[in-house]
């Protein structure tokens, strides 16, 4: 099953979290998350509007930038939707679906970007709370992406809490979480992988009901991803391993 | 026409005092006012406290040459392939940064405040965040019984914000092209507005589509027109992210690489 | 491109219920959704609540053919020589239109609330003055200790935002040129947004200057393209106020004159 | 005198409140100050800044219109400085001089722009707060004009308090008066007139010390005011009468 790469695993289960005309972001920080849009707008035929925060609005830019928020990604955009305007759209109740980063996560989707260890002696200083803290409690939904499945990041106490309100999904190497009942329960896990590797390699207890194997990518799946990443570049540099 | 608000890099850094609080424009590598930073850097200003929902490049050089040491920021890292910002990390783990954490948007609500000349500003989320004890902001009741708790952000006023913009005018109107970012909401919340501009533009240019300035003359202090100023970073849609030399800068760490640095700017070469 | 968002003008209107709240783009004579607002009349609509910090004409024809029942407002005239609007005047001196008087910016700050997803939003001024006790708005101290006491607007989300522009495209993205007024909180305030526009352009013309769009296709559930449709008031550059029209409205104050005008309105030479 | 209308003492006198480096505003239905505005920057030598609703900075209209909201006001200006920037300029404390419309004002300089009578039950309904409630108390300075001088419209006991905070100036068709501890008190009277009949005229007790006759209109006032309204028809419309 090398086909199916653990980078793939994350980059389509991330697009699948997609809904037909729904409003959908990615944000700072979030190579993942652009992909994500960006695939689902070649590999799916359903309409959706595919926000980001250098404020195109389903934008048709001319090349896949490094950065998430490179001004490239409003390229062919028909407005410039400015910051102030999407976490205002987010606050209000109208921002369906929000790609949002987490260092850790626990089992009820909150998570932590601000620090490893006490917050006011870190043992790490994270990136910080960006957009998760106002747009995790008011999004409709929230889904997030970690490239290292681990105890480490996906915790059972996080050791600080800078955003609540809780996930809606989550896909890793080798799993993709879903909320049920305010807790995230395994979807899927890799076909390369297992349920037991998913509860060995996961902090948090989890409800596995009903999960089972990740779909494979379709044809169309496959070819969007290979056009965003001609040269593999993004997948050499995310260097995600399934195990 | 009225006066003239041109002047040098050197004069609009020389504005900024050592200890007053900066908001800076831009997001992460993108229209950053990066020339006006390492001026900052050269001038030898200490004690300068940073506000900018997204910095990277810039902040992380400031705490490398020791300029800042305080910070209210959102989110930063060199994005992309870099990741975290090192020297700003180091900063804040050995304490020579103090930071208030922030999300973006409770930064942008602080500043609309300011701007709104009210005392606080109510935000939406922060509902099981543990940044609102970190910060001692308050939770208020709707006065009008929805039954809605919301936490609200005091006044944030920087006393400076300095932005980097494609174009402007001698009387001080500047304009960009693509996202804005935070710039709208820092050049009406700062007591004083700095700006550098890759091209000083005439005013019937502007004048023909008013409707494209992001900062009107009125609230413009100074303005310093320096070519590729926002290097390494970009500016829309006149040049992209210099990567190697951000790699350079991650990677080469003695002492020397910041002079190196600071005199290979395009800066040097102008004004 | 996405689906075509373009309805006639009777379709636009067909989608605002009886008893909804409308906020109405414009200011007094200036690119106000004229075109929808006569339309609103020929489909007999009643009891429409009408919120806009300077209407003038609309409202007034509104008050004239008893459409609208309450209003949320700023300041009402007709402006330039012609003062005061009659039959607004007249309609709450005898008590058929239901007052709630605001300054300005009470109104946008209660728009301000509901854009920004929060329940009440500070606003500036109003000290002294009896607005506050007669709207029952609220005085809250700064919880942050400044000794400040500034008063709070509750949310305000109108049901629909109606604005007129000079441009959209069949997606629903809308630009206007000269001041925007106040439609930029309204398209952020209101449930539903929907925009009278001038002329079709195509969507590679907005591609080219993205910063000039005025509400994103996001937020646009119509667009109807009535040209003139902001008659007899201006749409800035395209065309001044009509006042021997304006005249003729309040000069002539007989039963026909209202169906007389609703026929020659240039909307009925279209769609 | 005939030369000194009293069209003009009222254009002229709110110019001459104007100074130099400020930030100077006229909103909407406010021909009076919009006409101010234009030939301060037309009759006097240093720079100020004006700014208006049409969203106009230091604008160059091609032509000055009947309405003085109308979008002509913002041609030739370098940015549009729109409704909420304004307001929230005054709010924030940075607007030095507001023009603000009035039907009654009292002594202390608050205004009345709502209803004559009972406002739940008026006998007539006036146009209505506009920015008077927010701008009257943070602007730095705020000045008002009346085209009827009279104890009507100069009142000792205001029917409605629509803004408080307190006029720095009132200019009428024969008088100006300017704040001083608090109160409005007399600076000028129209040459053709008198302090007793401004005292006659005017409802609240005012202050007259060292008030003197409205020194005339000099060459450049003139020709700045003649320049805007080159036909009389601003004159002949406001029909202002000395009394």
């Amino acid at each position: 099953m090398a086909e199916f790469s653990p980078f793939a695993h994350i980059a389509i289960g991330m697009a699948r979290f997609i809904r037909p005309d729904e409003v959908t972001f990615s944000g700072v920080n979030s190579t993942f998350a652009m992909l994500a849009c960006l695939l689902a707008k070649r590999a799916y035929d359903f309409d959706f509007t595919y926000i980001n925060v250098a404020g195109g609005v389903d934008p048709d830019p001319s090349f896949i930038p490094l950065s998430s928020s490179d001004p490239v990604l409003s390229q062919g955009s028909c407005s410039i939707f400015d910051n102030e305007d999407f976490y205002d759209l987010c606050c209000r109740g109208k921002m369906d679906l929000c790609f949002l980063g987490a260092a850790q996560i626990d089992g009820e989707g909150r998570t932590n970007v601000s620090a490893i260890g006490d917050w006011h002696k870190p043992k790490v200083r994270l990136p910080g709370g960006g957009g998760g803290a106002v747009m995790l409690p008011t999004a409709r939904r929230a889904v997030t992406w970690r490239t290292e499945h681990s105890p480490r990041s996906l915790v059972q106490k996080l050791d600080f809490v800078t955003a609540s309100g809780g996930m809606h999904g989550l896909a890793t190497p080798i799993a993709i979480f879903e909320k049920r009942h305010g807790r995230l329960a395994l979807k899927h896990w890799h076909p390369d992988s297992s349920l037991e590797e998913v509860i060995a390699r996961t902090g948090f207890s989890f409800d596995a009901i009903g999960a089972t194997p990740t779909p494979l990518p379709t044809d169309r799946e496959r070819e969007a991803l290979a056009s965003l990443d001609k040269h593999g570049t993004f997948e050499r540099d995310a260097n995600v391993r399934l195990r | 026409m009225s006066r003239s608000k041109i002047v040098s890099l050197a004069d609009l850094a020389s504005r900024i005092p050592d200890g007053a609080s900066v908001a800076l424009g831009g997001s992460f590598l993108h229209r950053g006012p990066f020339a006006l930073v390492r001026e900052l850097i050269r001038q030898g200003k200490r004690n300068l406290e940073i506000l900018k929902q997204s910095p990277g490049y810039d902040i992380d050089i400031l705490c490398r040459a020791g300029v800042a040491d305080r910070a209210r920021v959102g989110i930063v890292a060199m994005e992309g392939n870099f990741g975290m910002a090192p020297w700003y990390r180091k900063a804040v783990e050995q304490g020579r940064l103090k930071l208030e954490e922030h999300a973006c948007a409770t930064l942008t609500a602080g500043m609309r405040a300011a701007a709104f000349g009210v005392p606080f500003q109510p935000v939406g989320g922060l509902h099981g965040s543990d940044l609102p004890e970190l910060n001692g902001w308050k939770k208020l009741p709707d006065p009008y019984g929805s039954n809605e708790e919301t936490w609200v952000i005091p006044r944030i006023r920087p006393d400076f914000a300095v932005i980097h913009v494609a174009e402007a005018t001698a009387s001080g109107d500047a304009r960009t092209f693509g996202t804005p970012n935070w710039d709208h909401i820092m050049t009406r919340s700062a007591g004083r507005v700095l700006i550098v501009a890759e091209k000083l533009v005439e005013e019937e240019v502007f004048a023909q589509q008013p409707e494209l300035t992001l900062v009107p003359r009125l609230l413009t202090e100074a303005v310093a027109i320096v070519p590729n100023g926002a290097w390494p970073g970009s500016c829309w849609p006149l040049y992209e992210v210099d990567y190697p030399t951000i790699e350079a800068y991650m990677d080469e760490k003695n002492e020397g690489f910041l002079d190196k640095h600071l005199a290979e700017a395009p800066e040097t070469r102008h004004g």
